[in-house]
């Protein structure tokens, strides 16, 4: 394993140190509990978003605090969700007197976790409202397992429910326009390579020099099954094929279309990615209305990608293109 | 304590591994800094009883463990040490029934049923050991035997519960290292008294 | 090898129709010669920024062109500088009369292509002035090699003088600024692992599992040195103290301090390198007044990263604030 | 034509491997890419002679080689083919004087001195063969061995000048991928005239 880190064990408190060094101006950095809020916070009258989850999914969710997306991220551990103390905290430094919508992945670590955060906060007065995505369709059978996933419709819901905040809806409506974003979104995800966690020191899985595991998620955790590796083509029907069917997506939809690497992937290759889900779209009758590419939601640094669909509807293309101004995502300011 | 915190450092490495297969390979990890943060916060404070005791554990393990686990454990113990607070003297019967209170909360939290391959599948044989058990001594020991057999009976299921039920089929064939270590905090737990 | 393409040979192509379907709205695509314009262009009485060079190193420089920065780019091959004939056209498409500054990267192919396109353009009847970054200290005896490679700075470089051609200044005051840029700027890579190029399928050079080669280029070139990889804080020292003794920088400096990834680094591991740089700029007793962490010029999916520092004054200040405009780098609009 | 381009197929991976070692690994690839790009101009149009000839295959890959080769082998092509230009029979005279005038152009826009380990090196010495032959046929042949060794002492050398020069002392002990692409059309165009 061969890492730009000190230590494992100090891994977090270095990053959150030259975070706060990189973007003291915009954020307040907390070290115990851990979390990462917006300066200005908390905004009165304003309905707070907070996210968390288990970090080396960089950007998210530090990177997307500031105007426009979230009030307050809490880091985990690396892969391993953040604690209810880290979330109380920060749901209180961003209470603004209008409520606070928790943004989980639908993951059993982080459910529990932000349960008890949610418990805990509403003891304190605060008026706590949650919504779990969980748009990963990688994940059969979901009555038999923790359910689906929660992964690339994380970031554009972040995005659009921010916008909504930020326009001062009330947290029921920021919180029904989430959940309207959950609904409406599908992913699946691709690797090339596994990642190795500092603290394992280890790969997720093993690939021989040709194969690649479709369906995995963004914890290393292996996929749904494994194969030769084939043109960008191919593996862009691997991903889009099972995305359309679920919700399904059907001819005249507008969506938004969201091409995210996995972290190790060039950003060529995810255009080229998104040259073939394009086509594909467009075969099946989609307008693509919004884009986004890059490295979003990241897996440490493993190769490969993650598409997501969102159907779109007026609200949701509104809150999208609103002004954001953080690290990971900036328009309009 | 320190004997707990010194099993779950001995054997962080199996239970990343074991997790590795199964999950994410942080169990064994977060389960060792919680247990040293626990140590660290029972070394500040004085504390009344076991079920005192307990509570600072549990709420160590809380802020401390994160992921599925940290949640679990510190209800786990977070119950017990509501059961047995102000007791002073623990005997078979109210450890007992305070591993009950537990075992419920776990399950509450989790939502976890029997044979889901989670911790439950070890929690639950150790609960029904006590239950028949003679005496303090050896409701102990076997419970760590029927916490054993029953990390060992996860090996064939098929997870329904947490990170490895997203395997489905191919979650077969490994053993679930919250039932381990699971089995480990019970071995431990008859060590401690026999000693 | 594994990449997310559909054959080597149709890698340009694809990744260009990705960026067409992309970002349709604000660039235009040729493919034959192969370049990005933005869809305004050329804009009246503005200086014309083109740039150019081999592919691998995205979102440099295609995914700089926009408003306040690049107003074409000229894709190469992978690694591969690009052809007199692309960097004729697009300096023929960006010509709004005020002249046309090429930037180019100090590489033997990318110097003698671009010169011909100048010569080329020239003699069409366009004002050109070119300006060569070679920023990268890991290039010792200079006198006897093809010189320092233009790296890090670049980046930087094209911001700055976007602000000042989006602020009407003449070719020979963008020039001016954009060498002084060059001219304070210093820039060192190391690599943890080598890149692959789509063509040749092999690793660029061998690293065994706990070493890094330390001085390397941003084209999978073997670099100064390797060495047992060691902590953060000793890689950090390595690249920063060659920079900071070779301007030099010295105490009551402000400066930019860069972070860049090569491709495959994750963003938490750069803000981990970030807080050595600014511990390390500190003990020197440098101000960074400005600061820029990402991935934004690298070498496929190389694992590794590179620091640059630019002294700064106020004019440079002035530019890199900006508003900008790109799909890479955007703020302030 | 079609010859040097089956050359430069031929041993594309070989360039790969020497420009991997001490370049970027693309040599074989440009060369390759411009020599097809070159014969698919050349079909398209009817050329006047070997002047006309050398001039659109020097256009063909300035316009697609790129790198460090496509703007020198363009230059060399273009100033040989403007040398040429009208000839309509090609003796030893006036290729090697059009050969003089491609070597000129390279040196003029590389820059490059003898034992800087590039194409030269291996240029230089053809044009010296060709200057001492008795006619056309063993010039060709004795500059393509006069290639050929300049090729090979490119291998203790130095770089001093393209990528390779980034290497220092570790670009010894490497044959140099521009100097034997030049080779290898030497030799293709003996091979060419003998047969
Ligand atoms: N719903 C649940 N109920 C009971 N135990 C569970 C549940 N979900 C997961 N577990 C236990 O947690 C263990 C994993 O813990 P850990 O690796 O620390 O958390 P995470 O899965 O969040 O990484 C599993 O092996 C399993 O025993
Ligand atoms: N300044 C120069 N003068 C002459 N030949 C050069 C010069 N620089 C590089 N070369 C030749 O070009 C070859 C490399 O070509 P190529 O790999 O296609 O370009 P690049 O180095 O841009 O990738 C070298 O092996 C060398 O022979
Ligand atoms: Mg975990
Ligand atoms: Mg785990
Ligand atoms: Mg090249
Ligand atoms: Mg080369």
């Amino acid at each position: 394993m061969k890492k730009l880190i000190n230590t494992p064990d100090d891994l977090l408190r270095d990053a959150l140190q030259g975070v706060e060094a990189a973007h003291g101006d915009r954020f307040r950095v907390s070290y115990d509990p851990a979390y990462v809020v917006r300066a200005d916070a908390p905004v009165q009258g304003k309905v707070g978003l907070v996210s968390g989850g288990g970090s080396g999914h960089e950007p998210m969710h530090g990177g997307f605090v500031g105007p426009g997306m979230l009030d307050a991220a809490c880091p985990g551990e690396v892969f391993t969700s953040p604690t209810p103390d880290q979330m109380q905290a920060a749901t209180q430094a961003v209470d603004g007197g209008a409520g606070v919508l928790h943004i989980v992945k639908n993951y059993t670590g982080d459910v529990m976790n932000f349960d008890m955060a949610a418990d805990l906060t509403r003891a304190d007065g605060v008026e706590v409202e949650a919504v779990v995505t969980n748009d990963d369709v990688a994940v059969q059978d979901s009555l038999y397992t923790a359910g689906r996933r929660g992964v690339g419709i994380t970031v554009v819901l972040e995005k659009i429910a921010g916008g909504a905040a930020e326009d001062r809806r009330s947290l029921q409506d920021v919180a029904e326009l989430a959940r309207r974003v959950n609904a409406n979104g599908r992913s699946m995800g691709m690797a090339l390579t596994p990642c190795i966690t500092p603290a394992s020191g280890n790969p997720s899985f093993e690939l021989t020099e040709d194969e690649v595991e479709i369906g995995i998620g963004i914890h290393g955790e292996p996929g749904r099954f494994r194969e030769k590796i084939g043109p960008a083509s191919q593996i862009a029907e691997r991903l889009m094929t099972p995305i359309i069917e679920d919700l399904p997506f059907s001819s005249g939809d507008r969506v938004l279309a969201f091409v995210n690497g996995m972290g190790g992937t060039p950003l060529i290759e995810l255009y080229i990615m998104y040259n073939e889900v394009a086509k594909i779209a467009s075969a099946h009758g989609l307008t693509i209305e919004r884009n986004l590419i890059g490295n979003y939601i990241t897996s440490l640094e493993m190769a490969g990608c993650s598409i997501t669909l969102l159907k779109l509807d007026d609200e949701m293309v509104r809150y999208w293109d609103a002004p954001v101004n953080t690290p990971g995502l900036r328009w309009g300011v | 304590m320190t004997r707990f915190a010194a099993s779950m450092a001995e054997h962080r490495e199996e239970l990343v591994q074991l997790d590795t297969a199964i999950g994410d390979g942080d169990h064994g990890t977060n389960m060792d800094r919680g247990m040293r943060k626990a140590l660290e916060k029972l070394g500040a404070a004085e504390q009344a009883d076991a079920g005192a005791v307990l509570k600072t554990v549990a709420m160590a393990l809380i802020s401390s463990v994160g992921g599925a686990a940290g949640p679990l454990y510190g209800t786990l113990l977070l119950q017990m040490g509501t059961a047995l607070e102000g007791k002073d003297d623990v005997d078979l019967e109210t450890y007992t029934a305070a591993w009950r209170k537990g075992v419920e909360g776990v399950q509450a939290r989790g939502k976890a049923e029997p044979r889901d391959k989670t911790m439950v599948d070890a929690l639950l044989p150790a609960l029904q050991a006590l239950e028949r058990a003679p005496d303090l001594d050896s409701g102990l020991q076997d419970a760590a035997s029927a916490a054993e057999r029953g990390m060992l009976d996860t090996i064939p299921l098929i997870a329904r519960k947490g990170r490895a039920s997203y395997l489905g089929e191919r979650s077969k064939d490994h053993q679930d290292p919250g039932a381990t270590s699971t089995y480990y905090l019970c071995q431990t737990a008859a060590e401690t008294l026999a000693s």
